[in-house]
């Protein structure tokens, strides 16, 4: 298989994820949609690695699951603390602060 | 000699200057001590040096002392010095001489005035304007004195300064006298442009305007204008057309002023400007031809409207405007001397008609109205004697000084005109010859109004509202009490009357065929030398214009005596041409609507349209449309994350599909 | 050495930073330090002229053909950042020299007119003394750079003393001031950056900003077209040219009298010196194609601000836009591109700053008794205030330009020299002597003659004779101004004198055929 | 067609598929399971393409740990575990969204496809090639010797991350 | 070397102070743990403790502060770890900027926590020092692994700084928005530097920037200008041109620049101050030098092919900050859109590029620092615990209240709008006459355009606190904190009415001092919402803003602009 077959599937992905950001309402939804986003990404650095037979890629790969998990941990911890306050937890809430 | 011009220019002011500051502590007694001291000094002094220049040879009395460098900017080198010549000499003469007559005589008047003060220190600063700008050596201190005359004669014209026709009169002087200013701007500028100096004679070691000119390139474009920019300043200062109605208006400051300023010196200083200046006018002969020409119309015209008139001074302020227009005339066929003659004897006896109106008023408490007058010839019997003896001058009955001069003007006017064979000329001639007529006329209609007939007055004080309720008035209301005025106004008023009687006597006599009698244009010759192109009448002309002259004039007072002999008569006459006439052909008028009203109305359209509407509402427009956007745009910010989202991916696809576009 | 441009330019700003430290309500001691502050600062300007005229030997008369000597004096020079160009260098010649030591005066003037003043005193007077720091910076600075943050750093304390202590409508004024003025003053700062940049690439040398490198700089006449407008649109707001004005009635109007006099008499003499020191020498080429421009601009500024005047009922309306229209005039006499003209041009801009300075304290003085500037609540005022009046009227004169007064001399010389370069626009900006007068004695008569007012603030204070005459201290504070309305009425030569070396230096710029 | 391709596309299918799924499914924790299924995917595609020990960390940690977090918390959160009920305050975005996302994926892949060459240059050679390191010491092993070696730098700045993790979690989920 | 690499102490050394500032952060943290507590709840801290953390936390800095200046003397300059992160005289001159800025934002604090009874404090120094680690990482980051890193690693300690005052809703709110937001956008980001490693088979800048040399050897001259519309340039591969792309969206995120800016408001609205202070100069230092190398450094032999879409976004930064920030009505929020237009200002130092462009943007983000930092200080003085203390209406007649903050703050709005001789003004002058050099005219007016706009908005501020008359009753003290939500948001609203009459305003300012006086409150204000002292530590972080932002705008500039050149010139080494 040609790599861009791989960097499509990858894109596809990608914006699926970009368009759950987008359309989704719960804040839970959308930040696996992100998740998605990440795992296209490396998606793409695995198959670029392999046909570059280089390890950055992988290396990438393996910095961006730990960084994603950090994030999971940080991002799930903002939403359980709105969700104490707010017992809501629709993104479209939260527009206090606009204009 | 030199230092007794610095006296003469210094003293006024010092006395202005000591007046200005302190005077208002001083007693009336003081106040005239220093007033007096200081004008009667500079007479004596300007005395001297006319009598010891009387002393010296013609060709050494010319002296040009110089004071300081005013400024000196690249080849603009400007130094100031008093120049001494005949002609000034003659106009310091007349200036302090009848300044002091009319300083004298305003102690008496001014008594009672609360701003007794003021009033002398104004004086004694208009004598020094004035001797400034007589003696002045250049064109712009010529600007100088010129421009101060009229401040002073501002100041004097709104002395009662509460009262609005005075401040108005006042305004009105101003501008139009600035207007003058303008004039002489202009011919400075061009008079520098193209000779490089300012300063009249060489005397001061450089250059000097009239000595650089060359009198064979004449006539041009550029050297007419620079004569009628000059002459546009005479017209302002001197009330020639169309520059005359602020000097009837100015009749609002008290008598002594109008005497002095507005009829004896201040107005003639564009005589003495365009005498002065005379070597450029040489060289702009279709420029004298037009000062000619309005100094004709002036004359006829300001004279038909003195016609009519019912206020005194107005009568005597049109009359000066008819006056000066025959100095122009003189000056416009080239005689320079018979201008600055007539000038003399117009201040002798102009000054006393004021004088002697003067007194009328101050003895009617205020009262300026021919109607409220008449019969006063038993009150007030040296005013009586002394005003008859002035309007016999001016209506150029001889022996009286102003045949002597007006007499001179016209023979001259006839003299261009034969010889030239110019119908202008004639036209001229007859037109001096009509005025002279119509001024004899008004003069004795305002001498029969006055103190022929029967009193008219309604015997009470009809002039006493004063504005100011505050200010101690003199005018009290009530029963009038007409009394001669007190010796220190009619002592000035005789003197004035000799000098009206004789001061005519230092004319020409060659018309009785004492050729060499003409000490005055002698005396005046340096100053003319190079004027080359005056034609000499000869004694049939002069015979022939003297006598219509004096024919017309007895005619004039012929028909007065006629129509006024017992008694003025006010007779509501609705006849148009009438009314014209007596609203002064309704100039003001017409130039408020034409000029006045006009610039005012754009000022306020611009005030409203381009600076409210235009700039300042449209900067305003300008930042609430940056606002308004910035209203705008803040609605983009919704406060939605999921927008926000949305925005970045606007902003990725955009970027993505510009690189997809351009490959 | 005793670095005196440095001390002139920032004493009055350490000043007004040591008055911050005393404290607020000692107000005398408050007022008297800021006067103090601002009258050393005086002294050093008349002892920063004497030593001027010690130094620079030159000839009285001073034609042609002398080689002039009129470039800067007692330079100062520091790198300061000499990668882009920038260096603290001060310098004074004979036209800035005027201008420091007029902007000296009228600091200690107007800041004595400010004894008045209650609110925040400490604040007020610090400001004056820091638009004083500014303005003279402007005047000193010889590097563009400098120049452009002194230029800037007297926008701020404006700001500020428009804003806070002014009228009803101070804020609207205070921003269109600072506003209109920036956005100038920000084109000139890219014409700035961008003259250093191609005076590198003609010059191929390093990026300098110093003036007296980029004289001797040969830009290509477009480039130099542009820079000159680009500082034009500076300068013009400033002064201001006509079309650009529209903040100063306004700012005038709004800001307290002593501020609004700063503001007339100093501040927009920076305008004026920023085309006479920057657009002339550094531009020749462009600043005569476009003086065609500025002369159009400056004769419409003349008339048609003169015919405002004439309509306007606040005095200081009025005034502001009187200050416009002689402020063309300076513009005239600039443009003619001659000695005169030039000469005239200075000296007209330290008489209108004496001139106009008088006049809007004294409206100060009027205002603070009546609490009114509409010129229809008085008339007749000079009954009680006699004084007043007769210091009114010098001033009123000065500013028609009465020959014999200050305003004459540079009046006559700036407008001689605009006629002897085009005798249309010569005649033109003559003719606002007519309009002038008008307008100026219609300012006079109409507050202090005619008829008393039956109605209105100033009736009710007649009627109550609560209406002083000018005071003595207040007499004191005008009385400078009123000795040099008369001094250099009738003595103009000293001042050109001052400034001619170096108003022939600044026309070699433009050519030697210029120099007469 | 390869047994490479096959697979290659029926795992290309599910996985966008299931990626789908994500976005589609109103329930939170339908959603998180179309997540896991679609991570699962992804690391067959990374067996697929060689990197086995990236695949089994992807299943590991990523399908385990963190999905397992995901999906705990959802539960938590159980009466919101769908979107709300409310009515979207800014429908219009649904249709911008899908405009846009089309748009952004018909770009990329076009560029993609078009664009995508591997220039040999660019290719790790010698000592930085993974196949020769993978072929001597095999898979795991040259993983971690890129790690510990030229990676270890960002490795230890990953701990930092986590320990920034921690005391996020701390702050915020503890009572204030 | 990927696999064959080895560690050496020099490498350490190489980054001594990241190493330092993380090292310190941890033993605030188990500091925290040791000292005593007062009270019940177990995190309330002693009072001495609001002095110990931060004091540990600056001495952390300080160290730091020294290591920098250490390896400015003596340092080799070199790359560490395998070429991941730089020590070059770039990535010093970050360090000295962010960590001014995290030493100002730590002064700020105890004050600030001590009022806004913030507990947790042990963990706020923590996060803000391993924040300042992460900057600094990005900004010296000389690989794509490492900007990612360093990204996130700062990133996720403000997503939980940013939601720290857990009382107040837009704190919440905020720290949710930058957290979604922002992942969303690195995902971006990740995205590019994968496709950009597909091209060139690298990840670390060296690598990138010798691949590119070598396939795109027509490398645009130093201080060349390049047009916006150039196609002579020779083309970027597909793959580059999406990476570049993708890679310019992450960063513009970072640095917010339009349109991808609208986080910025809300979260340095809604943020606690200080940090808000601290993030918002030391995150957009860090994410545009890091830009800056990216795009100036690493792809300068692409420079043809992203030069025009950075213009576009730069003079749409410049114009939408400067235009969106005209009407608001809260100092806080109008910094915050302030500090978009300063974006774009830098973002001009970008498109120019070269030494001079990049050693514009070092000086102007050094002066930056301290004028906003001085400026949110103030803003930090005057927050209340429900987010109010900062709209105009409270701000009015401030003068009278208390004259030295107001003078202060309007010190750094003058700075701000650039006016000379402060900071400000230096750094638009080095940057405008960079934009010139660099051959574009176009940005230089309108840049010099748009700061007029600027001066508008900045000087509003001082009106309202100096010209405007005072109030008679204290500002609006809202209920607190529990029902805030409503409250603060008719706040913002009736703010925003008055800022829409502040038009009018100007006109008839009669009217609206009446309007303002019927916005007084009937609320009686509570001890908690009067004026708070200030704190020693706050006034010193403020005084030290100003002077650095007079100094820099003076007599320090000579320094540090000849420092910049020389880093700008080491970076592209």
């Amino acid at each position: 298989m040609p790599l861009s077959a791989y960097l499509i599937v990858s894109a596809i992905i990608f914006t699926i994820g970009v368009t759950g950001v987008l359309i989704r309402r719960n804040p839970l939804i959308i930040f696996m949609s992100i998740e998605l986003m990440l795992n296209a990404v490396n998606l793409s650095f695995v198959a670029i690695s392999s046909y570059l037979d280089s390890a950055d890629g992988q290396m990438f790969v393996f910095i961006v699951l730990t960084v994603a998990a950090a994030e999971v941990v940080v991002g799930l911890a903002i939403i359980v603390s709105i969700f104490r306050t707010r017992r809501d937890i629709d993104v479209d809430d939260m527009n206090l602060l606009r204009g | 000699m030199t230092n007794l011009m610095l006296l003469v220019l210094l003293l006024p002011l010092l006395g202005f200057a000591i007046l200005g500051v302190a005077g208002s502590t001083f007693s009336n007694r003081a106040v005239l001590t220093i007033a007096w001291g200081a004008c009667g000094l500079a007479f004596l002094f300007a005395t001297i040096s006319f009598f010891s220049m009387l002393g010296t040879p013609v060709a050494a009395r010319t002296s040009d002392q110089v004071l300081y460098t005013w400024v000196a900017s690249g080849d603009f080198q400007l130094s100031f010095g008093l120049l001494l010549d005949p002609l000034s000499a003659t106009m310091l003469m007349i200036v302090t001489g009848v300044g002091l007559l009319i300083h004298i005589y305003a102690a008496g008047y001014m008594q009672d005035d609360p701003g007794f003060w003021r009033f002398f220190s104004y004086m004694n600063f208009f004598i020094f304007a004035m001797v400034l700008l007589v003696s002045a050596d250049n064109f712009l201190f010529l600007l100088i004195g010129w421009g101060l005359v009229g401040l002073a004669s501002f100041l004097l014209i709104g002395f009662w300064y509460r009262r609005p026709k005075a401040v108005a009169a006042a305004k009105k002087a101003l501008v139009i006298n600035v207007i003058g200013d303008f004039g002489l701007m202009i011919a400075i500028f061009l008079i520098f442009k193209e000779y490089g100096v300012l300063n009249y004679n060489n005397n001061t070691g450089g250059n000097g305007v009239f000595s650089a000119l060359n009198p064979t390139s004449s006539g041009t474009l550029l050297q007419t204008v620079i004569a009628l920019c000059l002459f546009v300043a005479c017209a302002a200062k001197s009330a020639q057309l169309p520059l005359y109605m602020w000097l009837p208006d100015a009749m609002e400051g008290p008598t002594p002023v109008s005497a002095l300023i507005h009829a004896a010196t201040m107005v003639t200083a564009g005589v003495y400007l365009v005498a002065r200046a005379h070597p450029l006018f040489e060289l702009a002969p279709t420029a004298l031809t037009i000062i000619a020409l309005i100094g004709g119309l002036t004359a006829l015209f300001a004279a038909s409207i003195a016609i009519f008139q019912l206020d005194i001074k107005r009568v005597l302020a049109y009359s000066t405007i008819s006056q000066l227009g025959y100095m122009f005339m003189a000056e416009g066929v080239h005689n320079y001397s018979a201008g600055i003659f007539h000038l003399t004897t117009h201040a002798y006896f102009k000054a006393l008609l004021f004088l002697a109106a003067g007194a009328v008023i101050h003895a009617l408490d205020g009262e300026q109205d021919m109607r409220q007058m008449g019969g006063l010839r038993h009150k007030l019997k040296i005013t009586f004697w002394t005003f008859l003896l002035a309007a016999l001058a001016i209506s150029g009955i001889p022996p009286f000084s102003g045949f002597w001069s007006k007499d001179e003007i016209l023979s001259s006017l006839l003299a261009q005109a034969t010889i030239h064979n110019q119908p202008l000329s004639y036209v001229l001639w007859g037109t001096g010859i009509l005025t002279a007529g119509l001024t004899a006329f008004y003069m004795f209609r305002l001498f029969y109004g006055i103190f022929m007939g029967d009193y008219r007055g309604s015997g009470h004080s009809s002039h006493a509202q004063d504005d100011d309720d505050e200010e101690a008035s003199h005018h009290t209301a009530g029963r009038l009490r007409i009394h001669e005025a007190p010796p220190v106004m009619t002592v000035p008023l005789v003197i004035l009357a000799a000098l009206s009687c004789i001061g005519g006597l230092v004319g020409s006599f060659e018309l009785i065929g004492l050729a060499r009698w003409e000490p005055f244009t002698k005396f005046l010759a340096p100053v003319f030398a190079d004027v080359h192109t005056m034609v000499t009448a000869s004694l049939g002309v002069q015979w022939t214009s003297t006598a219509l002259s004096v024919g017309v004039g007895l005619l004039g007072i012929l028909a007065a005596w006629r129509l006024y002999g017992r008694g003025f008569q006010y007779k509501e006459n609705h006849n148009p041409l009438y009314q014209l006439v007596l609203h002064k052909y309704y100039i003001d008028e017409m130039l408020d609507a034409a000029i006045v009203q006009p610039i005012l109305w754009f000022g306020r359209t611009a005030s409203r349209l381009l600076e409210g509407d235009l700039l300042d509402a449209g900067g305003r427009a300008v930042a609430g449309g940056l606002r308004g956007t910035s209203a705008a745009l803040r609605r983009l910010q919704t406060g939605y994350v999921r927008n926000y989202a949305l925005a970045i991916l606007i902003g990725v696809v955009l970027i993505i599909l510009y690189y997809a576009v351009r490959g | 050495m005793y670095p005196i441009l440095s001390i002139i330019t920032f004493l009055p700003l350490a000043g007004g930073i040591a008055i911050l430290f005393i404290p607020k309500n000692q107000l005398a001691a408050i007022r008297w330090t800021a006067f103090a502050v601002a009258g050393v600062n005086l002294l050093q300007a008349l002892g920063l002229i004497l030593a001027y005229t010690q130094a620079n030997v030159s000839s009285t008369s001073s034609v042609v053909s002398n080689a002039p000597n009129g470039t800067f004096l007692f330079n100062e020079r520091l790198a300061w950042i000499p990668q882009v160009g920038i260096n603290y260098s001060l310098g004074v010649d004979g036209i800035s020299l005027l201008l420091v030591a007029l902007t000296a005066l009228l600091t200690v003037v107007c800041i004595a007119a400010s004894f008045r003043i209650e609110q925040k005193v400490k604040n007020y007077m610090a400001f004056m003394l820091l638009l004083e720091s500014g303005i003279i910076g402007v005047f000193l600075s010889t590097n563009l750079f400098l120049f452009y943050i002194f230029w800037e750093v007297m926008l701020i304390p404006a700001y500020f003393l428009v804003g806070s202590w002014g009228g009803e409508r101070r804020i609207y004024a205070a921003f269109k001031f600072v506003l209109y003025t920036s956005l100038g003053s920000l084109i000139m700062l890219a014409g700035i950056i961008a003259l250093g940049y191609f005076h590198q690439q003609t010059s191929g040398g390093t990026y300098t900003l110093d003036l007296a490198t980029l004289l001797n700089s040969k830009l290509d006449p477009t480039v130099q077209l542009w820079l000159c407008l680009a500082f034009a649109a500076a300068f013009a707001v400033k002064i201001p040219f006509v079309p650009f004005h529209s903040w100063l009635p306004d700012a005038y109007s709004e800001a307290p009298a002593a501020v609004t006099a700063m503001l007339a008499g100093a501040m927009s003499k920076t305008g004026a010196y920023g085309f006479l020191r920057f657009c002339l020498p550094l531009f020749p080429s462009a600043i005569h194609t476009l003086s065609p421009l500025f002369n159009t601009l400056a004769v419409v500024g003349i008339l048609y601000c003169a015919l405002l005047a004439l309509v306007q009922t606040d005095l200081k309306r009025l005034l502001g836009y009187s200050s416009i229209s002689h402020l063309g005039v300076v513009m005239l006499g600039m443009f003619a591109f001659n000695t005169q003209g030039i000469e005239g041009s200075v000296l007209q801009m330290v008489n209108h700053g004496i001139t106009i300075v008088a006049l809007f304290l004294i409206v100060g003085y009027i205002e603070a008794r009546t609490g009114t500037r509409n010129i229809n609540d008085f008339g007749g005022q000079a009954k009680r205030l006699p004084i007043l009046a007769t210091v009114m009227l010098i001033a009123t004169l000065s500013s028609l330009g009465l020959p014999g007064l200050n305003n004459f001399a540079g009046e006559f010389l700036a407008l001689l020299g605009a006629f002897r370069s085009s005798a249309l626009f010569g005649v033109l900006g003559t003719a606002v002597v007519v309009p002038a007068a008008w307008y100026m004695i219609r300012f006079f008569l109409d507050v202090m003659e005619g008829p008393r007012p039956t109605e209105g603030p100033v009736a009710a204070l007649e009627r109550r004779g609560k209406l002083p005459d000018l005071r003595f201290a207040e007499f004191l504070t005008l009385s400078p101004l009123l000795l040099l309305i008369f001094y250099i009425g009738i003595q103009p030569a000293l001042l050109t004198y001052l400034m001619e070396p170096s108003v022939v230096n600044t026309l070699q710029n433009l050519g030697s055929a210029f120099i007469h | 067609m390869t047994g490479v391709q096959i697979s290659f596309f029926v795992l290309a299918v599910a996985g966008v598929a299931s990626a789908l799924g994500v976005i589609i499914f109103r329930n939170a924790v339908h959603c998180a399971l179309s997540l896991i299924l679609t991570l699962l995917f992804l690391a067959l595609f990374y067996l697929q393409l060689g990197a086995m020990f990236i695949a089994i960390v992807q299943i590991l940690i990523y399908a385990g740990a963190i999905m397992v977090l995901f999906l705990f918390v959802v539960t938590m959160l159980a009466s919101e575990a769908t979107d709300t009920e409310l009515a979207d305050r800014i429908p219009w975005q649904r249709w911008v969204a899908g405009i846009l996302g089309l748009t952004l994926v018909g770009t990329l892949s076009y560029l993609l496809f078009t664009g995508t060459s591997i220039d040999s240059g660019a290719k790790a050679t010698a000592a930085n090639s993974l196949s020769h390191v993978v072929n001597t010491q095999g898979n795991t092993e040259a993983f971690g010797q890129a790690l510990f070696h030229g990676f270890v730098f960002p490795f230890e700045v990953t701990s930092l991350l986590i320990i920034v993790a921690v005391l996020g979690a701390m702050v915020l989920v503890r009572k204030a | 070397m990927t696999f064959i690499y080895t560690v050496t102490a020099t490498d350490w050394g190489r980054i001594a102070p990241e190493l330092v500032l993380a090292i310190m952060a941890l033993l605030v943290m188990i500091t925290d743990i040791l000292l005593p507590r007062q009270g019940t709840s177990a995190k309330e801290s002693a009072p001495t403790n609001f002095i110990i953390l931060p004091a540990l936390s600056l001495l952390g800095l300080a160290g730091a502060f020294a290591a920098t200046i250490v390896l400015f003397a003596v340092g080799d300059q070199q790359t560490a770890f395998n070429q991941m992160v730089g020590s070059d005289y770039g990535s010093l001159y970050a360090y000295i900027i962010i960590l001014s800025a995290s030493f100002l934002g730590i002064l700020l604090s105890p004050a600030y926590l001590k009022r806004l009874k913030l507990v947790h404090q042990g963990e706020y120094y923590a996060l803000l020092l391993f924040a300042t680690t992460g900057m600094m990482l990005l900004a010296a980051a000389s690989s794509f692994l490492i900007v990612f890193l360093g990204l996130e690693m700062f990133s996720l300690a403000l997503y939980i700084l940013c939601g720290y005052v857990v009382r107040r809703k837009s704190s919440q709110e905020a720290g949710m928005k930058y957290f979604l937001l922002s992942s969303f956008a690195s995902a971006f980001l990740l995205y590019g530097i994968a496709l950009s490693y597909a091209v060139t088979g690298n990840t670390s800048f060296t690598g990138i920037r010798s691949y590119l040399s070598r396939t795109m050897p027509i490398a645009f001259p130093l201080n060349q200008p390049v047009s916006i519309f150039t196609t002579s340039s020779p083309h970027s591969p597909t793959l580059l041109l999406i990476a570049m792309g993708l890679l310019t969206v992450g960063f513009a995120f970072k640095v917010s620049a339009i349109p991808f800016q609208a986080w910025t408001p809300d979260v340095y609205d809604g943020a606690p101050a200080p940090v808000t202070a601290f993030m918002s100069v030391a995150t957009k230092a860090a994410a545009l030098i890091a830009f800056a190398r990216v795009f100036d450094v690493v792809f300068q032999h692409a420079r043809g092919d992203w030069t025009a879409i950075i213009w576009a976004i730069a003079i749409l930064t410049i114009i939408g900050g400067n235009i969106l920030a005209l009407v608001q009505s809260s100092v806080k929020r109008l910094l915050a859109y302030s500090s978009i237009a300063h974006a774009g200002y830098l973002l001009i130092g970008v498109v120019v590029g070269g030494t001079v462009g990049i050693s514009a943007i070092l000086f102007y983000l050094l002066c930056y620092t301290f004028m906003n930092l001085g400026a949110f200080g103030i803003v930090s003085l005057l927050e209340r615990v429900d987010n109010s203390g900062s709209t105009y209406n409270e701000l009015r007649g401030l003068w009278y209240r208390q004259p030295t903050l107001a003078g202060l703050l309007s010190f750094f709005m003058l700075a701000l709008a650039g006016f000379p001789p402060m900071a400000g003004f230096a750094a638009k002058y080095y940057l405008f006459y960079a934009a010139l050099q660099g051959g574009h005219p176009e940005l230089l007016i309108i840049g010099v355009l748009a700061s007029v706009l600027g001066m508008y908005y900045y000087l509003r501020v001082i009106a309202t606190m100096f010209m405007e008359k005072e109030v008679a009753v204290a500002p609006v003290a809202a209920p607190f904190p529990n029902n805030n939500n409503k409250v603060s948001g008719k706040l913002g609203d009736t703010g925003a009415l008055t800022s829409r009459g502040a038009a009018a305003v100007a006109v008839k300012p009669a009217t609206r001092a009446a309007a303002a006086s019927t916005t007084k409150t009937k609320v009686a204000v509570t001890t908690e919402n009067q004026p708070a002292r200030i704190g020693w530590m706050s006034q010193a972080a403020i005084w030290i803003a100003a002077a650095g932002t007079m100094a820099m705008g003076t007599v320090l500039a000579f320094w540090f602009v000849q420092l910049a050149q020389q880093a700008a010139l080491m970076m592209f080494r």
